[in-house]
């Protein structure tokens, strides 16, 4: 899933300093998932926002609100009433929600209020990790199941490079070599051979190198 | 790649014991496999084990096997008689299933039909031969059979008290080894200190020494063992240990986990038995590291 | 509840209804006759007073809380009171009894009461008119405050006394409810009934008797029972301590002990009455507590006998942290200082100087004596009582009289406390039940109206404000309280309830809510702990879901704490109501879910307890598997070879294992360890490894009962364990059984008390010490009459009827010497010989015995090692020193915080054999009220999930500390009422609010803050 | 509550757990140990059934001081109840500092059932630390505004 | 011989090679390149210009190139992949050719957040076998990595590195001869401080015989302090330091620690010249380049030969 994370206050709290009246959107998928931008940290946001401003003597009115999901048009045209009655909204949603909302309602503004990050797995409650950067033609098949592009530090798909230790990778202790990953778990399925075969240069078309992507399903499409 | 292969390379190997179901409903016998599947070398399936009626082993070996899991099942002279037992062996063979263990068959005393009629037809040795005799060809009666078995066969030590019954016990692991087990399950070991001194006298006998590390799940089992079985290693640290946890139950499946870590750098394998409390082998493992 | 006064419904079919006959209405009575009723057997509750409650509903406060009794027996009460089985009969006397067990038919009478229950509203006009005609007893001022016996009374009624009435018009026309009844008759009715439970109590020692203490004419002498009538808020003098003679407030207050008991001189009452020491320190206590250093304490005793479950703590805490003052002697004569109310007491030392001290105020610490009127019932019984006249029962069977059917509890057995009694009245109930076939259960909900639905009405909240007396009204202006409440929105009315939890106030709340169409109520009163059940009961009767009442706090966390700043409190009583309002206008009608009972029992623990309850159990039906850690059953009773009584118990013990390893029910597990719990009362599911291979095994049960033991304690003190010729009582016990001939040749034997005991490390008494080395002592003499005892003792603590024992040892020449703790006895080994040296209080030096034997009485110590670990597995909470904690030390003696957990035995606390047996029938009792229901009810309060907003996140899976929810096949979080424990945590976590915990919603917390800060922001 | 212009008087609001510092409550009332009225008690089963919002609203709403209170470490009666409010409120503070309002106006305290005096000492040690602190800055500014 | 260059005229002719390095200024002085390679004239058979060594951003490693090919040194072209993609890449090695540049490095680079640009995105469209892959293809093809022929393909000798001692260690063989199957020629080997468990590599590539596929030269750092040696160990990723070298080091007073250091690497290289398959020495003497002569002579490897 897409994993996001609060801004810092102090970011969000300029973008809303020169409205009176906001609509704060959250969104019931990925970042309710991940506890970033689900109707519990909208409701969250938005006491810490009229907080600070009733603080400074402001009150800022938030209509609170959470869709299904931000990134299809059919849900954001549910804000239509909402939004007419405010100055800006506040999405909570990852990017894609962030600019859907930007593009069906053209004359308001519209601030994230979350960094999105990345595709990752829960590797248990409250820890994300990136695990896909989405490059478009999968190689996990040959390496273990484990991606070198994601989780690679230097994207290296002949690895591992020379600063490997122990295991870990050579920008912190704390990340595992992802070639270390695949090679004990080639060793494990027994396909040690298989690694001296050289992965050649990639094709990064299929990633975002390739220009915005976009999937067009004809069976579908109508 | 296979429990035999393994052993045979000189990988370390990690089995974890699991009972079959009182009755029929396999349920949680397969979601305990499935948690610990990928992670573990072999799952070892006691045959009635303590005396306690239960599914047999075999048809708990197949059911691994329909998992694509490998199965170590056990085999003893209590219940079955010569017949029943190579009939079983065949069986076992046909269906799939790659590794035994042949045990001493427990006093049913303790279980749950102590009135049962005891067999005792094949001792230990007798029955290593037995298999070795199916893998070569003939039965007991020396009538050949249509195709032979081919299995590896491990066989146990039993618990022993002090250096006296470890001596008899070697004797008699000796004569199991001669008679064809080409593994040894050892008695459970609560420190690894103690294990080295057994190790040392145990590796003579030229086979994989697979230790057990038995799941001690409460404070009360470790006093428990302490005092009932001195001799076994319980020593008054590791129940300080446990009682000093915050999470005790957590700190036991940490002390299996460390003790199984432990072996790795001594011993061939390791076999984890937490009766029932499969569902826990997972954090065994991760506290294991394997 | 019935009541049947007037015509006895009883009566008539009476030929298939068999039951059970209880015969006296205070604690011990209402205790066994709620857990008769709750097995499903129906139950006759007669007592001879107009209202039930016993002696304990009289008293301030109860050690060692110092809790205000009403406020914890009164739901026991109302509890009996919503049993469909008891049948309640106040002004009630058993006339004759014919038949046998099985098949007893009791002729009873019921006095006329002059008043017609149903129609008494008890307004109380008759009281203020005409006070002589109404009955009251309780002590000093029988008009004050109120002729309620006490405010919550059951049945809640008047009673007049027609004698003392001249007006009879006036009296009758006074009656607004006209309910009195001028030509009232006695009535008689004969019951049939298979057992009888004795219940009756005893009386306190009529002081007045005794001339030396004034002969109940010294104004400012008064018994300890009078006492807690002037300390108690609803006595004559409304809570103050005024001294009767003046009114002024005492400055300089004596407690005299054992007055009436353990006295053959001047009464016949030989024995202790075993909870003086206690009442007295406790009285003393909670008047240092209120007047701190305005007043002095002083109690004078012969031995301070705290022998029960962590009261020695308390002693320590009356001596060092409220100062009061202990004088080891018995006061020969109360004297008046001339010229003033002032009272003079005289006294001699443990040395030997007279004494003479002047007292505002003296409490006599009077005792229990059994009265005529008792002899005489056990005389129509044919129940046989000793010398004493208390009911005699045996040792091994201790609340078994002499007559088959006929049991007995409470004081009438011998002297007792409040838990003492609660266990006996267990334990008789279960005894009584046996044989007695369960009726079907009827089904209540099919009694109580249909729920009405009022999800779509516009709210309509009743507000009913308590005064709880005192306790609330005391500080607060009620009534401006409700005034206020009324005009909040959404309340329909507000009214003053007085003590809301009477009978009374229940039913007005009830009628209010049929009449008035209320569809949310709001209590201000106590605290929903203690109270929201009786309310959300009342709710229920009255036809709307229990969940629509809100209770706010007001006493316990408002008038009882700000009672110095009754402005804040107004203010704050405010804030608590409209929190409460809001709560309940977002409350909305849950159902609740009904699940099976597993009936299989297990007992931890194979000694005498453990098996007693197994037993009791198996032989009723229900399943029992019964653990023990060792190899074989036993328990440290195997190491008792004789009771004091001189009865046999190593015969007695053998017996039950053989019975219990025999019994088709039993499935004995040895060398058993718990090692796993979970699940809930009706279905819990534990797991244990046992038998020499350690094998697991999970057993299924719907009840627990620990009966896990207390270890011998071995201090190394003394030279125990050094020297052979020193031994414990314990070990001292097998010597003289299997070696009587080395008795005779020794001369001298020194026992030492309360080694390890009433110590730093241990400082709980033993309770079983004494008895012991008496037992011991006499023992030695039999077999060997020259030989010379000495006791060394701190207290000698034979309690109850033991002081016998203690007496026969003095007569026979046993030599008791006290020795004070700050100086202890000393020993010295020379050869075979100890020398003990102690230092004589009488003598006032030290003095050397040359001890063949030294025999320390070491007593017991918790078995930490297992109690810890069980209470860990079990989540069960431990006292200090490591016994298992029950519920409420009081009354719920047997009971464990956990529901579905009992406890027996040593594992409680030191015990004797004899009262291991009676706990462990009383817990088999116990567990056999849980699993007398085929099902349980579990509250609606769990959580749910709102399957439009939930995102599968698996949080909740994650976080649930019980694993409870899972993702279902439909891809949303499912919660199993069933098994859900209602903690809310998931609700809290879940990142989409798609969880909610049902009486606790988000609406509802939220709306109660909008309640108390609107008017602030 | 009434303000009178010179003294302040904080309205701390606890959430109290049932089955350990509700109870405690309790006895500190049948104890009759005093303690500031100042504490509004909001009964909670489990104070891990306390969300990060309701201490939010209480804040924002104008309450001075919150505290959560619940069981002893290892004695929740819901196991691990206590240790999830631990975590939220530590949660909360980071906000409340994001926001100025301040992290020392909300607290975790841990009591068992029977500790009477600790929660009168609780009530009173935190009433008094907020009433140092001052009045909530939100309410504050509110009043300053309407005044 | 596939090339024209001198290291690989070296190697072939079965002498023991000589390769030194120089890093670039951070900054714009041609007169510092000069300076530093001057030093090392008539020393090595070949000087590495480091490319943005440990990602500090300096002179551009082409630049330097030119500027030490003009002094009629040979240098050796270091590129990473981190900083550039394949188009820029490819470009560089026609440019450094057209320079008679003919001897690359190929390397994957220190990952940015160890330089002083963490904030820098790092590209890596390709890594440093398919960077082998690209040049061999531009050479012996003839073809740019995107298909199209080269006009006058450039003759590059390439190289790449090699450490030992990075772990997993049982796939530093394997992925050598991966770098071998990508078309590597010769290859540099991370600092040797644990001769042994490099002599234990070597045997394995020995074994595989891969040192017969490609020339492989030991990676030579003298250190100049205990200061240096402890940081070695500790901080530099993929480096192995024995602690009986820190000890060395720290056992001798501060002045002598230099000499101490350069006592070492002589001990190393005598030791390594007896190992089969080593085919010369890689002398990285960071900033210290005019100890390089030194080290040259005392180990018996100068002069250099003429090829």
């Amino acid at each position: 899933m897409i994993t996001a994370e609060r801004k810092p206050m102090e970011e969000i709290v300029e973008c809303a300093r020169n409205f009176s009246r906001v609509l704060l959107v959250g969104c019931n998928e990925c970042v309710t998932v991940c506890a970033a931008g689900g109707r519990k940290e909208v409701g969250l946001l938005a006491s810490a926002l009229r907080m600070h401003f009733m603080k400074e003597g402001k009150n800022l009115e938030i209509i609170e609100t959470t869709l299904e999901r931000q990134c299809d048009p059919e849900y954001i045209d549910e804000l239509a009433d909402s939004v007419g009655q405010v100055d800006a909204v506040l999405s909570m949603a990852c990017g894609c929600g962030v600019q859907e909302i930007a593009r069906r309602y053209k004359d308001k503004h519209v601030f994230p209020m979350v960094n999105t990050k990345f595709m990752g797995a829960s590797e248990r409650q409250g820890v994300w990790a990136e695990r896909c950067q989405g490059c478009g033609d999968c190689v996990l098949g040959i390496t273990g199941g484990i991606c070198p592009i994601a989780r690679c530090s230097k994207r290296i798909l002949n690895g591992p490079c020379g600063g490997s230790t122990g295991g870990k990778c050579e920008i912190s202790p704390d990340v595992d070599c992802a070639w270390q990953l695949i090679w004990d778990r080639m060793k494990s399925l027994g396909q040690e051979d298989r690694y001296e075969e050289v992965m050649g240069a990639r094709d990064w078309r299929t990633s975002r190198d390739g220009g915005p992507r976009r999937i067009i399903r004809e069976d579908m499409a109508l | 790649m296979s429990l035999k292969k393994r052993l045979s390379k000189g990988e370390f190997v990690v089995l974890a014991e699991m009972n079959p179901p009182k009755g029929v409903d396999i349920t949680r016998l397969l979601s305990s496999a499935r948690l610990i599947k990928g992670r573990v070398d072999g799952v070892v399936i006691p045959d009635m084990d303590v005396g306690v009626m239960r599914m047999s082993a075999l048809g708990g070996g197949v059911l691994m096997n329909q998992l694509g899991m490998e199965a170590v099942i056990h085999v003893y002279g209590r219940d079955r008689n010569s017949m029943a037992i190579q009939g079983d062996i065949l069986a076992a063979h046909v269906l799939g299933i790659q590794n035994l263990i042949v045990t001493t068959g427990e006093d049913m005393a303790n279980g749950d039909h102590p009135s049962a009629k005891v067999v005792d037809e094949l001792d230990v040795v007798g029955l290593l031969s037995a298999v070795q005799s199916l893998e070569d060809g003939a039965d007991l009666s020396g009538i050949a059979l249509e195709g032979s078995p081919s299995l590896l066969t491990g066989c146990a030590i039993e618990a022993y008290k002090d250096d006296a019954s470890l001596e008899k016990e070697l004797e008699l692991a000796a004569k199991k080894v001669e008679a064809g087990a080409e593994f040894i399950i050892t008695p459970p070991v609560y420190d690894l200190k103690s294990f080295d001194s057994f190790y040392a006298k145990a590796s003579a006998l030229k086979v994989p020494i697979i230790p057990t590390v038995f799941l001690i799940k409460s404070v009360g089992v470790a006093r428990y063992i302490a005092r009932n079985e001195p001799w076994a290693g319980v020593s008054d640290d590791l129940i300080k240990r446990i009682r000093q946890a915050a999470d005790r139950e957590n700190e036991c499946l940490k002390i299996a986990g460390e003790l199984a870590a432990g072996l790795r750098e001594k011993a061939q394998g390791v076999k984890i038995v937490t009766i029932g409390w499969e569902t826990k082998l997972p954090v065994i493992l991760d506290y294991a590291g394997m | 509840m019935r009541y049947y006064e007037k015509n006895n419904s009883i009566k008539g079919d009476t030929e298939d209804i068999r039951q059970i006959l209880v015969i006296g209405g205070g604690l011990g009575g209402i205790r066994t006759a709620l857990d008769i009723a709750e097995t499903g057997r129906n139950v006759t509750l007669i007592d001879k007073a107009q209202a039930i409650g016993g002696l304990m509903t009289q008293l301030d406060r109860t050690f060692p809380t110092n809790n205000c009794d009403l406020c914890t027996v009164a739901p026991t009460l109302s509890a009996s009171g919503r049993e469909l089985h008891i049948d309640i009969m106040p002004l009630t006397q058993l006339q004759s009894l014919e038949g046998e067990a099985g098949n007893f038919a009791a002729e009873i009478e019921t006095a006329p009461r002059y008043i017609d229950i149903d129609r008494c509203t008890s307004c109380g006009v008759c009281a203020e008119k005409y006070p002589e005609c109404v009955v009251f007893k309780p002590g000093l001022d029988p008009r004050a405050p109120t002729c309620m016996r006490y405010p919550q009374a059951t049945p809640f009624a008047f009673a007049i006394d027609m004698d003392k009435c001249t007006d009879v018009d006036g009296l009758v026309n006074a009656c607004p409810a006209m309910a009195i009844i001028p030509d009232d008759k006695p009535k008689t009715t004969t019951i049939q009934a298979d057992s009888i439970v004795l219940a009756p109590g005893a009386e306190l020692f009529d002081y007045s008797l005794l001339d030396n203490y004034g002969n109940g004419i010294l104004k400012n002498v008064v018994s300890g029972m009078e006492y807690e009538r002037i300390m108690s808020a609803s006595g004559p003098t409304n809570g103050l301590l005024q001294r009767p003679s003046d009114g002024s407030q005492p400055k300089k207050v004596a407690w005299i002990q054992c007055v009436g008991s353990r006295d053959i001189n001047r009464v016949d009452s030989p024995y202790c009455s075993s909870v003086c020491c206690m009442y007295a320190l406790k009285e003393a206590i909670v008047t240092k507590e209120r007047f701190q250093d305005d007043i002095e304490a002083t109690i004078y005793y012969m031995d301070m006998r705290t022998f029960g479950k962590d009261y020695e703590l308390y002693l320590n805490r009356a001596q060092n942290d409220y100062n009061v003052k202990l004088v080891a002697s018995r006061p020969h004569s109360i004297e008046v200082a001339p010229g003033t109310d002032d009272l003079v007491l005289l006294y001699t030392t443990d040395e030997g100087n007279m004494e003479r001290e002047e007292f505002d105020m003296v409490v006599l610490s009077t005792g229990f004596k059994i009265p005529a009127d008792l002899i005489a019932l056990a005389e129509k019984l044919g129940v046989e009582l000793d010398q004493n006249n208390f009911a005699k029962t045996s040792t091994f069977d201790p609340v078994a009289t002499s007559k088959n059917g006929i049991y007995v509890c409470g004081l009438f057995e011998s002297p007792k406390d409040i838990p003492e009694t609660i266990t006996q009245a267990s334990a008789a109930a279960c005894r009584a039940c046996e044989g007695v076939g369960r009726f079907v259960q009827q089904n209540t909900a099919d009694e109580l109206p249909m729920e009405r639905d009022v999800r779509n009405e516009d709210a309509k909240i009743g507000v009913f404000i308590c005064d709880c007396g005192e306790n609330i009204g005391g500080v607060l202006d009620v009534e401006e309280i409700a005034k206020y409440a009324a005009g909040l929105p959404g309340v329909a009315l507000a009214e003053v309830v007085g003590h809301g939890c009477s009978s009374e106030s229940m039913e007005r709340i009830e009628s209010r809510i049929t009449s008035e169409k209320l569809n949310r109520v709001v209590i201000g009163g106590c605290s929903p702990r203690t109270h929201e059940a009786k309310f959300q009961d009342t709710l229920r009767k009255a036809g709307i879901n229990k969940h629509l009442v809100d209770m706010a706090n007001l006493r316990d966390q408002n008038t009882w704490v700000h009672v110095n700043q009754p402005e804040a409190a107004a203010v704050k009583a405010k804030e608590q109501i409209r929190m409460s309002i809001n709560n309940v206008v977002n409350a909305r009608p849950l159902a609740d879910f009904t699940l099976p009972v597993n009936k299989d029992v297990l007992v931890v623990g194979g000694g005498v307890s453990g098996m007693t309850s197994a037993i009791s159990l198996a032989d009723q039906g229900f399943k029992v598997f019964l653990l023990e850690i060792a190899d074989k059953l036993g328990g440290i009773a195997a190491q008792v070879r004789r009771t004091i009584e001189g009865d046999d118990a190593t015969a007695f013990v053998e017996s039950l294992v053989k019975k219990t390893m025999g019994h088709e029910n039993i499935q004995v597990l040895t060398r058993a360890v718990v090692v796993d719990h979970a699940g809930m009362p009706g279905m819990f599911n534990t797991g244990i490894q046992f038998g020499p291979r350690m094998q697991y095994r999970s057993i299924k049960h719907g009840a627990t009962i620990l009966a896990t033991g207390a270890l011998p304690n071995k201090p190394a003190e003394y030279l125990l364990g050094e020297h052979k010729a020193v031994t414990t009582q314990l070990d001292f016990d097998s010597v003289l059984e299997d070696a009587p001939e080395s008795i005779k040749e020794l001369d001298n034997f020194v026992m030492v008390q309360c080694v390890g005991s009433r110590t730093a490390e241990n400082p709980n008494c033993s309770r079983v010490c004494c008895l012991s080395a008496i037992k011991n002592a006499l023992n030695i003499l039999d077999l060997n009459p020259e030989a010379r005892v000495f006791i060394l003792y701190r207290d000698i603590r034979t309690y109850g009827l033991y002081e016998d024992y203690y007496s026969e040892a003095r007569k026979r020449g046993v030599i008791f010497a006290r020795y004070n703790p700050e100086t202890p006895p000393r020993v010295n080994a020379s050869g075979d010989i100890i020398e003990v040296t102690y230092k004589d209080q009488i003598f006032g030096r030290e003095l050397v015995i040359e001890a063949d034997r030294l025999i320390l009485s070491t007593g017991l110590i918790a078995d930490d090692e297992s109690t810890e670990d069980l209470a860990r597995i079990f989540h069960l909470p431990r006292t200090g020193d490591g016994y298992f904690l029950e519920d409420h030390i009081k009354l719920r003696p047997l009971d464990l915080p956990v529901k579905g957990f009992f406890v027996a035995g040593t594992a409680h606390a030191p015990k004797n054999i004899g009262e291991c047996v009676t706990q462990a029938q009383a817990a088999a009792g116990r567990a056999k009220t849980l699993l007398a229901k085929d099902s349980i009810s579990l509250d609606g309060a769990v959580a749910k999930v709102n399957n439009n907003t939930c995102a599968a996140c698996l949080i909740c899976v994650r976080a649930c500390p019980f694993n409870v929810p899972f993702i279902n096949a439909d891809g949303y979080s499912e919660i199993d009422p069933a098994k859900c424990h209602g903690c809310g945590t998931c609700a809290s976590e879940c990142p989409a609010k798609a969880i909610q915990l049902m009486r606790f919603e988000d609406d509802q917390i939220l709306a109660e803050l909008e309640a108390l800060l609107e008017v602030i922001a | 509550m009434e303000k009178s212009n010179n003294t302040f008087e904080p309205v701390v609001v606890a959430f109290c757990c049932h089955y350990c510092a509700y109870t405690a409550a309790d006895m500190a009332g049948s104890q009759r140990i005093a303690y500031p009225a100042n504490v509004k008690i909001v009964r909670v089963p489990c104070s891990g059934k306390v969300d990060a919002i309701h201490l939010m609203k209480a804040l924002e709403k104008g309450a001075d001081g919150v505290y959560v209170a619940g069981c002893l470490e290892g004695d929740c009666h819901f196991n691990t109840g206590n240790i999830a409010a631990s975590r939220k409120v530590t949660k909360v503070k980071i906000l409340l500092d994001e926001i100025g309002i301040g992290s020392e106006r909300i607290e975790m305290f841990l009591m068992s059932a029977g500790m009477g005096r600790r929660f009168a000492e609780v009530a009173t040690e935190f009433t008094e630390k907020i009433r140092n602190l001052g009045p909530n800055p939100v309410k504050a500014a509110a009043d300053k505004a309407v005044g | 011989m596939k090339t024209q260059s001198v290291l690989e005229k070296v190697l072939k002719s079965g002498n023991l090679a000589v390769t030194s390095e120089c890093g670039p200024p951070r900054g714009t002085s041609a007169a510092a390149v000069r300076e530093k390679a001057e030093l090392l004239r008539g020393y090595c058979d070949g000087i590495n210009v480091t490319d943005n060594q440990t990602a500090m951003v300096r002179m551009s490693s082409l630049a330097a190139c030119i500027l030490i090919r003009q002094m009629g040194l040979h240098s050796i072209l270091q590129m990473t992949t981190r900083d550039k993609n394949r188009l820029a890449l490819q470009s560089d090695i026609l440019g450094a050719y057209a320079h008679e540049i003919d001897t690359v490095l190929c390397l994957s680079g220190d990952h940015p957040k160890f330089g002083d640009h963490p904030m820098a995105s790092n590209v890596y469209d390709l890594d440093s076998v398919q960077l082998i892959q690209t040049v061999k293809q531009m050479r012996d093809d003839g073809k740019f990595q995107g298909g199209a022929d080269i006009a006058d393909p450039p003759k590059m000798f390439i190289g790449a590195a090699a450490n030992p001692f990075a772990d997993p260690f049982e796939l530093r063989v394997a992925r050598l001869a991966k770098k071998v199957n990508a078309g590597v020629d010769f290859i540099q080997t991370q600092c040797i401080y644990n001769v042994d468990k490099f002599e234990q590599w070597m045997e394995a590539v020995v074994k595989r015989g891969l040192h017969k596929e490609v020339y492989i030269m030991a990676g030579i750092t003298p250190m100049k302090t205990a200061g240096m040696a402890h940081y070695m160990k500790k901080r530099v990723p993929g480096m192995d330091v024995p602690d009986e070298v820190v000890d060395r080091m720290a056992s001798v007073p501060k002045e002598e620690m230099a000499e101490e250091g350069i006592k070492i690497c002589i001990e190393t290289i005598e030791r390594l010249k007896k190992v089969e398959g080593v085919a010369g020495f890689h002398i990285m003497a960071i900033e210290w380049e005019e100890k390089v002569p030194e080290i040259v002579k005392r180990a018996g490897l100068y002069p250099r030969p003429e090829v």
